[in-house]
C-alpha cells in the first residue's frame, strides 16, 4: 500500500465548505441570543470626558449600555503576553473599554447590548461622548522624538522598548569595510484582511458557572487562558470553541477586548451574546501588520563578501502593546538579520514605539518578511555598488550546505539547508542568462525589464518552550495530540493546534492513517474546542505541522505500540517476531498468521483477552516540545516590466522555489505558497494602510485598501527541493509564511533592477504606479537616466 | 452594517414613483442600489423613504430611435453589455461597461442610477459627454431633456430637481464612420477611474472631421475638453493628438488623494486622453 | 414597520418579517438560516455574499430583502442537486480551490453565472469575472484552475489535468 | 482629515450691516443649507442641527458653536464641534470684514475643518468636494442675502 505521506490527496475539510454547511462563528445561533455593538472612538487621541449613555439605554430593544468606567474595576486590562526581556519593556494597561483617554481611531469607548443587531447598532448613535482632542502621531520614527504627543503617562517619548541584537563587531567591520551601502526603508502598515471578520458568541451559565465562547481564534487555548485572566474566572470554567475560522494571517492570534466584552455581557445578562465585526470596524479594531521605519546598512569587500549589517528600526506598536506585539520586531525579526548568509558582524537596534494608531501584531510572516526584505534589498544595493551580479553576491555568502547546524551571528542555530540548491533551481526555471540578454535588448529599445532575486531563510516551527520562556513569551510552544481508537478501529485525533484553512484535517490524517495502515477516511482530526482537545498553543508561526504534526505522529506511535502488544498476544507470538506489513502485523515466517491494526484495536477496546499488565482501551496523548526551531528556506525570482510613462509594474513571471522539508501533501504545500506569494505581491505593489496627520485611517474600507484581486495578480510557478529537518521525526519545516517572507523583496528588487538605468536605487513599497512614476520623474529631474 | 430605518415604496409604475418624489419628503430613488446601499450602510445617507424603480420594465431596455438609441434608466450594465444594438452603434458603451464595478455589480447596477449618483470618478459619465447623450427627466410637473454636458454639476450633484426622476438616456447617432474609445486608469482598490478619457473621432478621407474628448476622475465632475476641436482639420498624426491630449486637464482643478497626487493624476489625464484619441482615430473609417 | 417578504429560495417559497432596511444577506443568514452566504465587507467589494438572483450573480449585502420580493434566489446550499455536487463544487474540491473556505460560496456562485455566459472562458476572462470576489488564502491560481476544470466538465469534455 | 477653505466675496453692504447679521445665529443659519434648528444658548454659544451633504450623501450633525475673539465690527472667530453617526467634525472659522468703500465690504473667511470617524475613513473622497461646495455656497449666500436685506424696501 503506498503511503499517504507525500500524496496530494483532496482535502477532507472541503465538502462542508463548498456546500455552505460549515459553521463559522457568526453562524452560531443559540436560543435567546442577543447582540453586542461597540462604539469606537472617532478620534486618534483624546481625553475622554463624560460618556452619556442615557438616551441609548432608553432606546427600544436595548438591554444594557456600558462605558469604560462601568467595567474598569471588574476586569483585568488586555494583557500583553510577550514580555521580551532586557529591553526595558513598558506595557501600560490596555483597558477593555477606553478609560480617561482614547489612543487610536477604533478604540472601544462604550458597548450596547440589545435584542437585535439593528437595535444595538441604532443605539450607538445615541451615545454622547465628550472628547477633548489631543495631537496625533502615527509615524513611529516621529512618535519617539522629543515633543511628540505622549500617549501613556509612564512611557516617556512613547518608547515601549529598545532592544539590541549584536554579534561579532559590526562597528569595526564597517570601519574597515571596502564597500558600504545604506538605505532608509519604510515597511508600510498593512491590514491583514482575513476574509472572515472577527466575531464572538459568549454564553454563560450562571447555574454551573461555565462560560462558553465561540470565537474567531487561531489559538483557542490561549484565548481560554487570557479570558480567564481578564474576567477573573477560573480557567477550567472557560470553554473556548473556535469553529470554522475564515482566515487569520496572525490577526486572530491576539485576545481582543471585544470577545471578552461579549463574555462580560453574557455573564451580566444571563443570555448568549453575539458580536460580529464589520469590515470597516475590522480595519480599525483588528491588529495591523509591519509598520517599520528602518535605517539599515551593509558592508563588505569589493569582491562581494558581506562583512557586516547594522540596523536602527522604529517599529510602530500602535496605541497599546497587543498580545504578541513586542516579540514580532525583536525575536522574530532582529534575530533573523543574518538571513541565508554568513554575516559575521551584526548590530541591530529596534525601538518599539507607541503611536496613535491601531495596535500592530503578528501578520503573516511576522517580523521575518521585514527582515528578509531589508537584507535582500541591501544585498542588491551592495551588488550594484560593487558592480557584481546580485546572484553572485548571494552565492558567495550563503551558508554552505555542509555547515549545518550553523550558528549565525545573532545566536540562532539553523537546523539544515541547501541554499545553493533552491537558487540554482530557480535560476534554471527562469533561464537567468537568457533573461539578462533580453533585458539588455529591451533597454536599448527604451523598455524597462527587471529581475529580482530573493533568497531567504526563515525561522518557524515555534518552538522550544524553554526558549519561549527565555524570550519572555507568556506561554509554552510545545503542542499536543490525543489519538483515540474506537472499538471498530475508527480513529479520532484531538489536536492542540487550530487549522483555519491550512488543511491539517487532511495532512494530519495522512500521518495517522499511514501509521495504522488505514485509508485516510478512517481518521478524523478534531480541533478548536478546548473542552475536547489537549492543551496546545495554536496555529501561527508556521508551527502547526512541525510541532503539532509531530505530536500527532508520536501519539499515533504510542497507540500502535500498545496495539502491537495486543496483536502479539492474540497471535500468541513474541512482539519481536512481528513484522508490520501494510495494515497488519504478521508473524515472521508465517504469513497467514496476521492481525490487523483494526483487530487489535477491537480487542484493546473490548478487553476480553489482553496480555497481563496491559490496560484496556486504546488511546494515547503526546506532547511534543521541539529541541529547536526549524528553518525553511528558498529562492524566489520575479521578472517585471515597468511602464515608464505611467509607472505601472507588470509582473511577467514569478518563480518560487521553496524547501520546507518533505511535503506531506504537495497540493496543500503549493496552495500555501500561492497564497503567501500573492499576499507578498500585494504588499510589494499595492497594499498600504494610510493615516492622515490627525490619525484618521484613510484606507478604512476595501474601497481604499487594495486587497489583491484575481485580475491584478500573476500566475505563480512553484518548485521545491527537499532538505529534511533533524529537529522532528517527520523532517518537516513549515510553509505557511514562506510566500510573504520571500516575495516582497523579489518584486521590489525586480522593479529597482528594471529602473537601474535611470539611476533609481530604491523606492519604498508599495510600488504603486504613482510612486514609481514620481521616482522616475525625480530621477530624470536629477539628471539620472541614460 | 445596518442602515438607519426608512420607509420603502415599491413603485408599480413610473407615475407611482413620481408621486412619491413629488412629496419632497426626503424620498430617494433606488434602482440597482449599488451606489446608494453602501452609503446607507455607513449612514452617510439617511433618506426617510426609498422608492424602488429597479423592477419596472418600462424603465429597462435599449430601443432603437432612428439612427440612435434610447436606454431606459433602470437598464443594468449587464443588459448594456448584452445589447446588440449598442454593440453595433456604440461599441464604446461595451468598452466602458465591461470595466464598471465587477460582474455582480454589473448584474444589478443600473446606468441611470450611476449617472444620477454623479460620482466624479465614475466611468460612464465621460462616455455620456463624449456621445452627447441627452438625459430624459420626468416629474409630476412634466418632462424635460437635459444634455449630459449640463447634467453633471459637481461631485454627486446634478441638474435634477428633488422631485425628478431620470427615466432614459437618449443617444444621438454617432457621426458616420466615427471611431470611439474609452481608456482609463483604475484606482487599484475601488476600480474607480483615477483618470478616464472617452473619445469620438470621425475622419473625412485623411483629415479629422469631428473630435470629442471627455474626461472623468480628474476633478469634481466629468468634463468635455474644448481643445479636442483642435484635432479637426488635422491628419490625426501623433503630434496633433499629443497637442490635444496635453490639454486634457488644462485649467482644471485636479484632485489629489492617497492614490494619485494631483500631478500624477494630471499626467494620467494626458496619457488617457492620448490613448483614447489614438484608439478612436485608428478605429474611425477613412 | 416590518413587512412580509416572500422569496423563492433554492426552489422553496420562504417568507420573512423584515424591516425595509434589512439587507438580503442578513435575512438569508439570520431569518432563513442559510449561513453559507457570508459577509466579508461593507462596500460591495469582496463578493463573499454572492447569490444568484433570477440566475444572475448578485452581492446580497448590497441588496435590500424587500427588493428581492418575488425573485428566484439560489444560495450555495441550493447548488448541489439530489446530493450530487455541482461541477464547480466538485472542481473547487479537486483543484484545491479553497483554503479557509469563507470566500468559497460567493466565489462559486459568481463562477456559476460566468459559465452560464461563457462556457469556455480563458484564464484572463476568469480572472476578470471573479475580480469582485476576494480570496486572501489561495492566491486565486487554483480557483482559476477549478473554474476551467468545471467549464470542461459542463461542456461534457474531460476535465483538464492540473498543470504541475 | 483636515480640510481648509477660504474665500473673500465682496458684499454690497456696509460693514456694520454685515457685522450685525454675522452675530445673528438665525441670519447665519438662514444661509446654511440643511439647517434644521438653531438654539441660542447665550450670546456667544448656540446649538445647531443640520443635515450636511449633496445628492444622496447626507449626514445629520448636531453642532455646538462658540464665538470668540469678537472684535466688533471687524473680526471674529467661531469654533464649532459636531457629531454625526460615527463621525465628528471640528471647524474653526475666522471672519474679517474689510471696508472697500462706501457700502462695499470684503468678507474674508477661512475655515479649517477637522473630520474624524466614518466620514474620514470611508467618505473622504465623497465629502471633500461636498464640503468645499457647501462652504462656498454658504458665504456667497450670506453675502448676497445681506446685500439684499439692506436694499431699500
Amino acid at each position: 500500500m503506498p503511503t499517504l505521506f507525500g500524496s496530494g490527496i483532496k482535502r477532507r475539510e472541503d465538502p462542508r465548505l463548498i456546500t455552505g454547511r460549515a459553521t463559522y462563528t457568526d453562524d452560531v445561533k443559540l436560543p435567546g441570543l442577543i447582540y453586542l455593538a461597540i462604539l469606537r472612538s472617532p478620534y486618534a487621541h483624546a481625553k475622554l470626558g463624560k460618556v452619556d449613555t442615557k438616551a441609548a439605554k432608553a432606546a427600544p430593544g436595548v438591554l444594557a449600555v456600558y462605558a469604560g468606567a462601568d467595567i474598569t474595576d471588574r476586569v483585568v486590562p488586555v494583557p500583553c503576553a510577550w514580555n521580551v526581556p532586557n529591553c526595558n519593556l513598558k506595557t501600560p494597561p490596555h483597558p477593555l473599554l477606553a478609560h480617561q483617554k482614547v489612543r487610536y481611531v477604533g478604540d472601544g469607548v462604550a458597548m450596547v447590548i440589545a435584542e437585535s443587531r439593528a437595535a444595538a447598532r441604532d443605539a450607538l448613535d445615541l451615545i454622547e461622548v465628550d472628547y477633548e482632542p489631543l495631537k496625533a502621531v502615527t509615524d513611529p520614527e516621529r512618535a519617539c522624538q522629543q515633543g511628540a504627543p505622549q500617549l501613556h503617562a509612564d512611557v516617556p517619548n512613547n518608547l515601549a522598548f529598545t532592544w539590541v541584537v549584536a554579534g561579532g563587531n559590526a562597528d569595526e567591520a564597517f570601519a574597515k569595510a571596502e564597500a558600504k551601502v545604506s538605505l532608509r526603508i519604510v515597511q508600510q502598515r498593512l491590514l491583514p484582511t482575513a476574509m472572515e471578520p472577527r466575531a464572538a458568541v459568549a454564553s454563560y451559565n450562571a447555574g454551573t458557572g461555565q462560560l462558553t465562547l465561540w470565537a474567531t481564534s487561531q489559538n483557542p487555548h490561549i484565548h481560554r487562558f487570557l479570558c480567564s485572566v481578564m474576567l477573573k474566572i477560573p480557567e477550567h470554567r472557560v470553554r473556548v470553541i473556535a469553529p470554522e475560522v475564515g482566515g487569520g494571517f496572525g490577526s486572530k492570534i491576539p485576545c481582543y477586548a471585544d470577545e471578552v466584552l461579549a463574555c462580560l455581557a453574557s455573564m451580566d445578562l444571563g443570555r448568549p451574546v453575539k458580536w460580529t465585526e464589520d469590515r470597516s470596524e475590522n480595519y480599525k479594531a483588528t491588529i495591523h501588520g509591519r509598520d517599520h521605519v528602518e535605517y539599515v546598512e551593509m558592508c563588505g569587500t569589493r569582491d562581494g563578501k558581506i562583512t557586516g549589517l547594522r540596523t536602527r528600526v522604529y517599529a510602530g506598536l500602535g496605541g497599546y502593546a497587543s498580545t504578541a506585539a513586542p516579540g514580532v520586531p525583536t525575536i522574530l525579526h532582529g534575530l533573523m538579520y543574518s538571513g541565508a548568509y554568513t554575516i559575521p558582524n551584526i548590530h541591530g537596534t529596534v525601538h518599539g514605539v507607541y503611536t496613535t494608531a491601531t495596535p500592530v501584531d503578528a501578520y503573516r510572516g511576522a517580523g521575518r518578511p521585514e527582515a528578509t526584505y531589508l537584507i535582500e534589498r541591501l544585498v542588491d544595493t551592495l551588488a550594484r555598488e560593487i558592480g557584481m551580479d546580485p546572484v553572485e553576491v548571494r552565492r558567495k555568502n550563503f551558508i554552505p550546505k555542509d555547515a549545518f547546524p550553523y550558528t549565525v551571528a545573532t545566536g540562532l542555530t539553523y537546523d539544515s539547508g541547501n541554499y545553493h540548491g533552491t537558487l540554482d533551481k530557480a535560476l534554471g526555471m527562469l533561464d537567468y542568462g537568457a533573461f539578462r540578454a533580453e533585458q539588455e535588448k529591451a533597454r536599448q529599445q527604451g523598455r524597462y525589464l527587471g529581475v529580482g532575486v530573493s533568497s531567504y531563510a526563515e525561522i518557524c516551527g515555534l518552538g522550544p518552550s524553554q526558549v519561549a520562556g527565555a524570550v519572555g513569551f507568556g506561554g509554552g510552544l510545545y503542542d499536543s495530540a490525543v489519538v483515540r481508537v474506537y472499538p471498530t478501529g475508527m480513529v479520532r485525533v484531538y489536536i492542540g493546534t487550530k487549522p483555519h484553512g491550512q488543511g491539517e484535517e487532511t495532512t494530519f490524517a495522512q500521518i495517522v492513517a499511514d501509521e495504522f495502515g488505514y485509508p485516510v477516511e478512517s481518521v478524523e482530526i478534531v480541533h478548536g474546542d478546548t473542552e475536547s482537545t489537549p492543551q496546545g498553543w495554536g496555529t501561527y508561526g508556521s508551527r502547526t505541522t512541525a510541532v503539532g504534526g509531530t505530536a500527532v505522529k508520536l501519539a499515533a506511535q504510542r497507540v500502535k505500540e500498545k496495539a502491537k502488544k495486543v496483536a502479539a498476544h492474540l497471535l500468541e507470538a513474541n512482539e519481536a517476531d512481528l513484522e508490520w506489513k501494510d495494515d497488519a502485523w504478521v508473524v515472521r515466517g508465517s504469513p497467514d498468521k496476521r492481525k490487523s491494526f483494526a483487530e487489535a484495536a477491537l480487542m484493546a477496546n473490548v478487553a476480553w483477552n489482553l496480555p497481563a499488565g496491559v490496560e484496556p482501551g486504546l488511546e494515547a496523548t503526546a506532547f511534543f516540545d521541539p529541541t529547536n526551531f526549524v528553518y525553511p528556506f528558498g529562492t524566489h525570482l520575479c521578472t517585471v516590466e515597468v511602464n515608464p510613462e505611467t509607472g505601472q509594474v507588470t509582473v511577467l513571471r514569478y518563480i518560487a522555489v521553496d524547501d520546507c522539508g518533505p511535503p506531506i501533501n504537495p497540493m496543500i504545500v503549493e496552495g500555501q505558497v500561492h497564497g503567501g506569494v500573492i499576499q507578498g505581491i500585494g504588499e510589494a505593489l499595492q497594499e498600504m494602510a494610510v493615516y492622515d496627520a490627525e490619525g484618521q485611517l484613510l484606507t478604512g474600507t476595501m474601497m481604499d485598501y487594495a486587497v489583491p484581486k484575481a485580475s491584478q495578480m500573476p500566475k505563480i510557478e512553484t518548485a521545491h527541493t527537499v532538505t529534511p529537518s533533524p529537529v522532528n521525526p517527520l523532517g518537516v519545516k513549515g510553509v505557511g509564511e514562506t510566500g510573504t517572507i520571500a516575495s516582497v523583496a523579489a518584486v521590489v528588487n525586480a522593479v529597482c533592477d528594471a529602473l537601474a538605468p535611470l539611476g533609481i536605487k530604491h523606492i519604498d513599497k508599495p510600488l504603486t504606479p504613482a510612486r514609481v512614476w514620481a521616482a522616475i520623474q525625480q530621477a530624470k529631474g536629477n539628471g539620472g537616466g541614460r | 452594517m445596518i442602515p438607519q430605518t426608512f420607509d420603502y415604496v415599491r413603485a408599480r409604475n413610473v407615475g407611482d414613483a413620481l408621486k412619491a418624489l413629488a412629496a419632497k419628503d426626503g424620498t430617494k430613488v433606488i434602482a440597482g442600489g449599488h451606489s446608494l446601499i453602501p452609503l446607507l450602510k455607513f449612514r452617510l445617507a439617511q433618506p426617510a423613504r426609498l422608492v424602488d424603480i429597479g423592477h419596472l420594465d418600462e424603465l429597462r431596455g435599449v430601443t432603437e430611435v432612428r439612427r440612435g438609441a434610447k436606454i431606459g434608466a433602470a437598464t443594468t450594465y449587464r443588459d448594456l453589455l448584452e445589447s446588440k444594438l449598442l454593440a453595433e452603434r456604440y461599441p464604446i458603451i461595451a468598452e466602458v461597461t465591461s470595466g464598471i464595478g465587477d460582474l455582480q455589480v454589473r448584474n444589478k447596477g443600473t446606468i441611470g442610477g450611476g449617472l444620477a449618483h454623479a460620482d466624479p470618478a465614475a466611468d460612464m459619465p465621460a462616455v455620456m459627454l463624449a456621445l452627447d447623450a441627452q438625459l430624459v427627466l420626468r416629474s409630476k410637473r412634466g418632462k424635460r431633456t437635459v444634455a449630459a454636458r449640463e447634467f453633471f454639476q459637481g461631485a454627486f450633484s446634478t441638474a435634477m430637481a428633488e422631485d425628478e426622476l431620470l427615466i432614459a438616456i437618449a443617444l444621438p447617432p454617432l457621426p458616420r464612420g466615427a471611431g470611439t474609445a474609452y481608456v482609463s486608469f483604475e484606482q487599484a482598490a475601488s476600480g474607480y477611474a483615477l483618470a478616464g478619457a472617452a473619445a469620438v473621432v470621425k475622419r473625412s478621407r485623411s483629415t479629422v472631421a469631428h473630435c470629442t474628448l471627455a474626461m472623468t476622475g480628474i476633478s469634481d465632475r466629468p468634463y468635455l475638453v474644448r481643445a479636442a476641436e483642435q484635432l479637426v482639420g488635422t491628419q490625426g498624426l501623433p503630434d496633433a493628438i499629443e497637442h490635444v491630449a496635453a490639454q486634457a486637464a488644462a485649467g482644471v482643478e485636479v484632485n489629489g488623494d492617497i492614490h494619485a497626487p494631483a500631478d500624477y493624476r494630471r499626467h494620467l489625464a494626458v496619457v488617457a486622453a492620448r490613448r483614447a484619441l489614438q484608439k478612436a482615430f485608428v478605429r474611425s473609417k477613412k | 414597520m416590518k413587512r412580509t417578504v416572500s422569496l423563492s429560495v433554492n426552489g422553496a417559497t420562504r417568507t420573512a418579517e423584515v424591516e425595509p432596511r434589512a439587507l438580503l444577506a442578513h435575512v438569508l443568514r439570520d431569518d432563513l438560516d442559510l449561513t453559507g452566504t457570508h459577509i466579508g465587507c461593507d462596500t460591495s467589494q469582496c463578493g463573499a455574499c454572492t447569490v444568484l438572483i433570477d440566475g444572475r450573480a448578485v452581492k446580497s449585502c448590497t441588496m435590500l430583502a424587500v427588493q428581492a420580493e418575488g425573485c428566484q434566489i439560489t444560495t450555495i446550499e441550493g447548488l448541489a442537486t439530489n446530493g450530487n455536487l455541482h461541477p464547480l463544487q466538485q472542481a473547487f474540491w479537486e483543484k484545491h480551490g479553497l483554503q479557509c473556505g469563507f470566500c468559497t460560496p460567493g466565489m462559486i456562485m459568481t463562477a456559476v453565472d460566468l459559465l452560464a455566459q461563457n462556457s469556455n472562458p480563458s484564464e484572463g476572462e476568469i480572472r476578470h469575472a471573479i475580480e469582485g470576489n476576494y480570496c486572501r488564502c489561495t492566491g486565486y491560481q487554483n480557483i482559476v484552475a477549478a473554474i476551467q476544470a468545471a467549464a470542461a466538465t459542463l461542456r461534457g469534455a474531460t476535465p483538464a489535468r492540473a498543470a504541475s | 482629515m483636515q480640510l481648509t477653505f477660504s474665500g473673500s466675496p465682496d458684499v454690497a453692504a456696509p460693514r456694520e450691516a454685515l457685522w450685525s447679521r454675522l452675530l445673528d445665529p438665525n441670519a447665519v443659519a438662514a444661509c446654511a443649507p440643511g439647517v434644521e434648528s438653531v438654539e441660542s444658548l447665550d450670546p456667544l454659544h448656540y446649538k445647531v442641527v443640520c443635515a450636511f451633504g449633496v445628492g444622496s450623501i447626507k449626514a445629520r450633525f448636531t453642532l455646538t458653536v462658540e464665538l470668540s475673539d469678537v472684535l466688533p465690527p471687524e473680526s471674529a472667530k467661531m469654533r464649532a464641534h459636531g457629531a454625526a453617526p460615527g463621525s465628528v467634525v471640528d471647524v474653526e472659522t475666522g471672519v474679517r470684514l474689510e471696508v472697500l468703500g462706501t457700502g462695499q465690504t470684503r468678507l474674508h473667511w477661512t475655515a479649517e475643518a477637522t473630520i474624524g470617524g466614518t466620514i474620514a475613513s470611508v467618505g473622504a473622497r465623497l465629502f471633500e468636494h461636498t464640503a468645499r461646495k457647501i462652504m462656498d455656497k454658504f458665504w456667497q449666500d450670506f453675502a448676497s442675502k445681506t446685500a439684499a436685506s439692506i436694499l431699500p424696501a
